[in-house]
């Protein structure tokens, strides 16, 4: 039995990051009217939201501690909150901004929060070797740590993902594979990119346990969750989860879904985990006050985020430069100019901080 | 003779297509594979309209899994086929360089020549629109330094079809590196230049040639795809100045056109490379060296200007740092004409 | 039930590849006396042998028509025999002469015969995808031919060939995947390696249909490839099927097997598919005179092999500048000299014919 | 003052392992993964011994699966381990570049340097023993290329050990690429140089500071790994005939110590660089283009020798062709000398 007070936990996080997606879509949007451009506005680039993923995040790393590891993919909002990732550094990292996660380097795909040991990359599957070789740090020290690699369904095809799968297995470690299946890798079917039904059965191949959440009740989630996770920290081994999830939006901002049927998109927000949980919340006697007084804390703190994130500075074009090396050559050269001339030149060629405007869509606008 | 002859502006997109749809109707051995080149046409529009002219059959999704396409398309194209296989942004090339350049690019070298790999590989590079350092990358020094594979970026619509023509008609691998920045897409304006008249019927651009974009005696700038725009841009920034650079567009960097390079700057005595790809053991190198070697007395001058040696930073204001510019290249010609 | 001819031209395959492997093995250990050097010698760099593994090779090719395909591995020479591939050619190659499949250029790892469709190469599983793309040109030809793909035991964790199981699964593609299971992958055994001791098991997760012979029968070979192919045939998908076969020598000539208890090399020698398959014969009415002949038509066809490779010339210098391409460039350079100079300067420079000396390990002997 | 302090001869595997073994015991956060590094001991012994010292947990046999245990080492750098994990060959980063370019060298980066990666990524190099395409390659402009990772190569024991004190110690993800044939393996004999004197305590090689083998005024020639006994080997033989050329061994590709060739460079005027890498777009492209940038009025002279953008052919007479040898190294000396 999930007590109420994880129940509600979920439910706060859940509605952290679905309120988190929906205000970064419209800040997003701002500054790419009229004419969509993806290199325009206040964020520039790519963004990936999950908006309806939001039980495979908060029912799996409802079992989590700071120092067990996660790896998110390209659509890491929802886990990231899920793990505690610091909001505020990782909205400003989002606007680009100097003082986010990454000093504006990463961007939304490539979040990195060392305090709770959450990361996340651009790359399908990418995530699942370093978390396993998290859990074999964790096994090599002798902790209870275990780490745990998020996927889409689309991932399940892919080597490094399955490659994962057979070192977590012979080397028994501590790890929980969970799959997001939210139906659709960009625009391709999963029925037409692999022949099961199930993604967790590739487990079977490797003789792990797989299981199945069919859908995205965050209460099931975290009880699947429980026993892998349970499972992980006494030594006995990674399991692989399917969570059955929906896409309430396109792959990215700015995807108009031409290749979705419109019964699926609506299908897909018909079919909401969050009201799901708010329901069973209400019949475990919570009121919607208490939802209500919830769901307004979750608004506050990505309000606050959001707002925070905007004030601060946009890095200085010569930060650029910085951070290849943590130990950097002292007498090895490292090209360490935009373009034309020497490291000693730095600030005669680009260092010099060009015009830069948050409403700038780069060169070629 | 009050006819005239309607002129075709067409997308660097559009250009590419046309290539493509026209060798598939020529032969049923062309087929594209790739995610999301089926209903979607391609995240950056290299797919667009096949699917309805063509069928999931000659127009592939495939599982993400590229490896296994890629290695499968080598697979196709020594049973004689013609397949296009797509790697979404070259910078993925990480999880299936094996396939590309241990059996595609070598297996007619160590079959002796009695196997061939007919096949071509397209990709989308580039930055410039804030994707960070694992979807904005070039690489074109990684591919043009492995051997066994001809490797082409067109900088134009004109370039894109004849290019794509050659490359289909080829029957060695070829490697088709697009620059997002530069296809027309809806969602991520390009500069005017690549649009370009089009012929509608096929024809083909050589490999090895580079083009003269602009003539000029001061100074060398030798770049390729989005750069040509940015080069040509600061040429005529210049040219107000008084200074007139020529800019090579080098449109295949394997083959390699050295002598139009080196007779360029035999003329001009100084040498400008610009480059979207990483700085250091990549191509401004190769094409520095490759003047050296034969016009070193001529060689007056010589800049580079590349991405710095760092990965591509996500932040408007670093990546532009590190992004070369107009600026930077106008700078460099500056320097070099000194 | 398998005829007795069939069983026959299985056996003359199987005793012609053991054979052969026998007579590589003297020739290649010529010339690195006393001391081994892997350069020197009639046949320098790497050499993999494969008796033990030759019911794997006989048992599925004898299914096979010059048109389909076969992608081997490293140790490929057993399998190569089995699908016709020019014995001689094949010898020269490996002996580096100029007549050889590949003209001296491939070795070993890398035999090329596009007139029955068979290629090796050395990167673990890299076979496999090229394997599906050839099966994918079948059934978009419409043709009945298959493809199939070669693996050692310790490819199955390998990524390249986990992505090929899922692509040939989710096209229905005529591919039949060979899994030679001979215990160990080097020196590491197949436990440590993987938790499955069924290596045919990794089909489950593709919801493909994998199946394991157990002991290397050629019989049992036989038959579960005659379903296999047929299915593929038929239009009916992929399969993959283990093997269970024995290295009989060191994973290359040269390996000491310093790692490998000595009870089991005894008991790989001791379970010798040719003798069990003698046996049946035997039983099935086949005179010992008659097995005699076959092996004697084996031994002679591989001498003649191994006679005619030896006489045949090196190539010359300046033919590692041939063959990149097919279509070479016409104006656009190609570097097409050994070091120093431009190309038009070929004659003057590394072109010229060095002394090349058959036992001559090369330059740091 | 009778005793003589005992001189220590190693090969350039023991050396290599000694240093492993120091920092194994010096550290619990060490640990070795690789393909048969545990009961064989490396197949080019890399880590021969080392199972016995410290037992199969830490000095682990994997899967075949470069890409999860070279990313599995990532994730456990980043955890406060210092792995190191050995690609066997180079020639296979096709598999796992991903790992390797994207996550090992880039999350530094882009994490903004609130992560780092203190892993050492080991793999033997080069050819010269017939093992043709895919086994004999160097590849150390692939990896010089892409920004984020140290790329390390020692040419001899002594340098062997103390690099490799560095790269395990350094906080930064480092390549380091031992080449076969310097190894010492009883299979496959090496030249007399790399065997060398070797300190029994530890001592670090830094990064970036590249070593003058010989000095000479007429030509500089640079180059690393096992052509450094061939330059040498040339040089020798060219002083008999009155030409003195100075050696460069760059030890260490990324930092690169431009400094040390243009200085030598300024001195000789005429520059040799010599690679067992493809020639375009790699090494000898970079050195050139470095030494044009800083000292061109220098500069007279200028020859690459270097694998002729073929892959690497099996039969001896074709593989001799295209590895540069001592004579095609003394040639080119000459040929800038003239
Ligand atoms: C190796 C690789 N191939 C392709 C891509 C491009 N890509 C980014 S997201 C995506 C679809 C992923 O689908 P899925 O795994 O189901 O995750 P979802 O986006 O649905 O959450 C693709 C193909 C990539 N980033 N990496
Ligand atoms: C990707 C890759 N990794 C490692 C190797 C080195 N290697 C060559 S053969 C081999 C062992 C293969 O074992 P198995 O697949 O069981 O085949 P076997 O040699 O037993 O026939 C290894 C690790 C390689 N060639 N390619
Ligand atoms: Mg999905
Ligand atoms: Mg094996």
């Amino acid at each position: 039995m999930v007590s109420v007070n994880t129940r509600k936990r979920m439910y706060e996080t859940m509605v952290t990051a679905r309120h988190y997606e929906e205000r970064l879509q419209e800040e997003y949007l701002e500054g790419k009217q009229p004419a969509f451009d993806i290199s325009a506005g206040p964020i520039p680039g790519e963004l990936h939201l999950a908006a309806g993923h939001e039980a495979a995040a908060a029912g799996v790393c409802a079992h989590l501690r700071p120092e067990d590891t996660v790896t998110a993919t390209h659509r890491p909002h929802h886990v990231a909150i899920a793990k505690g990732v610091d909001l505020k550094r990782m909205t400003a990292e989002i606007f680009g901004r100097r003082t986010g996660l990454c000093k504006g380097k990463g961007g939304h795909m490539h979040l990195f929060d060392p305090d709770v040991n959450f990361a996340c990359s651009g790359i399908i599957a990418e995530g699942s070797p370093p978390a396993v070789g998290a859990a074999l740090a964790a096994k090599k020290r002798g902790t209870t740590d275990v780490a745990v690699s998020y996927l889409g369904e689309g991932a399940i095809s892919q080597g490094g993902f399955l490659e994962s799968l057979n070192l977590a297995a012979v080397q028994n470690l501590p790890v929980v594979f969970v799959i997001e299946d939210n139906d659709w890798a960009i625009s391709m079917p999963k029925g037409r990119v692999t022949d099961v039904e199930n993604g967790s059965q590739r487990a079977d191949g490797f003789d792990m346990p797989g299981v199945r959440v069919d859908y995205d009740d965050a209460l099931a989630v975290y009880e699947t969750a429980h026993d892998a996770v349970e499972r992980a920290r006494a030594g006995n081994g990674p399991t692989l989860i399917e969570v059955q999830v929906h896409r309430r939006m396109g792959h990215f901002m700015g995807d108009a879904e031409g290749y979705r049927p419109k019964e699926d998109v609506e299908r897909a927000k018909r079919l909401d985990c969050i009201e799901r949980l708010a329901d069973d919340l209400r019949e475990e006697g919570v009121t919607d006050g208490d939802l209500a007084e919830l769901t307004d804390r979750a608004h506050e703190r990505v309000e606050e985020a959001i707002e925070w994130a905007k004030e601060q500075p946009e890095p200085d074009p010569e930060e650029a430069f910085a951070d290849v090396f943590v130990n950097p050559p002292v007498r090895g050269e490292i090209v360490s100019d935009g373009g034309a001339d020497d490291a000693d030149d730095l600030e005669a060629t680009d260092a010099e901080p060009r015009e830069s405007d948050a409403d700038d869509g780069g060169e070629d606008r | 003779m009050t006819q005239q002859v309607a002129k075709r502006e067409l997308t660097m997109s559009r250009a590419m297509v046309e290539a493509i749809a026209h060798e598939m109707r020529e032969s049923e051995d062309v087929f594209y594979m790739g995610e999301d080149v089926a209903d979607y046409g391609g995240i950056f529009d290299s797919t667009q309209g096949l699917l309805d002219e063509f069928g999931y059959d000659r127009v592939m999704d495939v599982p993400i899994s590229e490896t296994a396409y890629i290695g499968a398309a080598v697979g196709a194209a020594q049973a004689g086929m013609r397949p296009i296989a797509e790697l979404m942004f070259v910078d993925f090339f990480g999880v299936c360089m094996d396939q590309i350049y241990n059996q595609m690019a070598k297996n007619t070298y160590m079959s002796g020549g009695s196997v061939n790999v007919p096949m071509v590989l397209t990709t989308a590079v580039g930055g410039g629109y804030n994707d960070a350092g694992q979807h904005s990358q070039t690489l074109y020094g990684t591919f043009a330094h492995l051997p066994g594979m001809k490797v082409v970026v067109p900088s134009n619509a004109y370039d894109a079809k004849g290019l794509m023509h050659s490359a289909i008609r080829d029957d060695d691998p070829v490697v088709y590196m697009f620059h997002k920045r530069l296809m027309g897409i809806g969602w991520m304006p390009a500069p005017e230049g690549p649009k370009t008249d089009v012929p509608e019927e096929d024809y083909t651009v050589p490999f090895g040639e580079a083009a003269v974009k602009r003539e000029g005696d001061d100074a060398t700038v030798v770049t390729l795809g989005l750069h040509v725009h940015r080069a040509m841009e600061a040429a005529e920034g210049l040219a107000d100045d008084g200074i007139e650079a020529e800019v090579i567009d080098l449109r295949t960097l394997v083959p390699f056109d050295t002598e139009t390079i080196v007779q360029s700057v035999r003329k001009t005595g100084r040498l400008v490379v610009v480059d979207e790809d990483y700085r250091s053991f990549g191509l401004t190198g190769e094409v520095v060296a490759r003047v050296a070697e034969r016009a070193l007395d001529d060689l007056e001058a010589v800049e580079r200007v590349a991405i710095p040696d760092v990965p591509i930073p996500y932040a408007r204001p670093l990546e532009q740092a590190v992004n070369p510019s107009t600026a930077d290249i106008a700078e460099a010609i500056r320097t070099v004409h000194e």
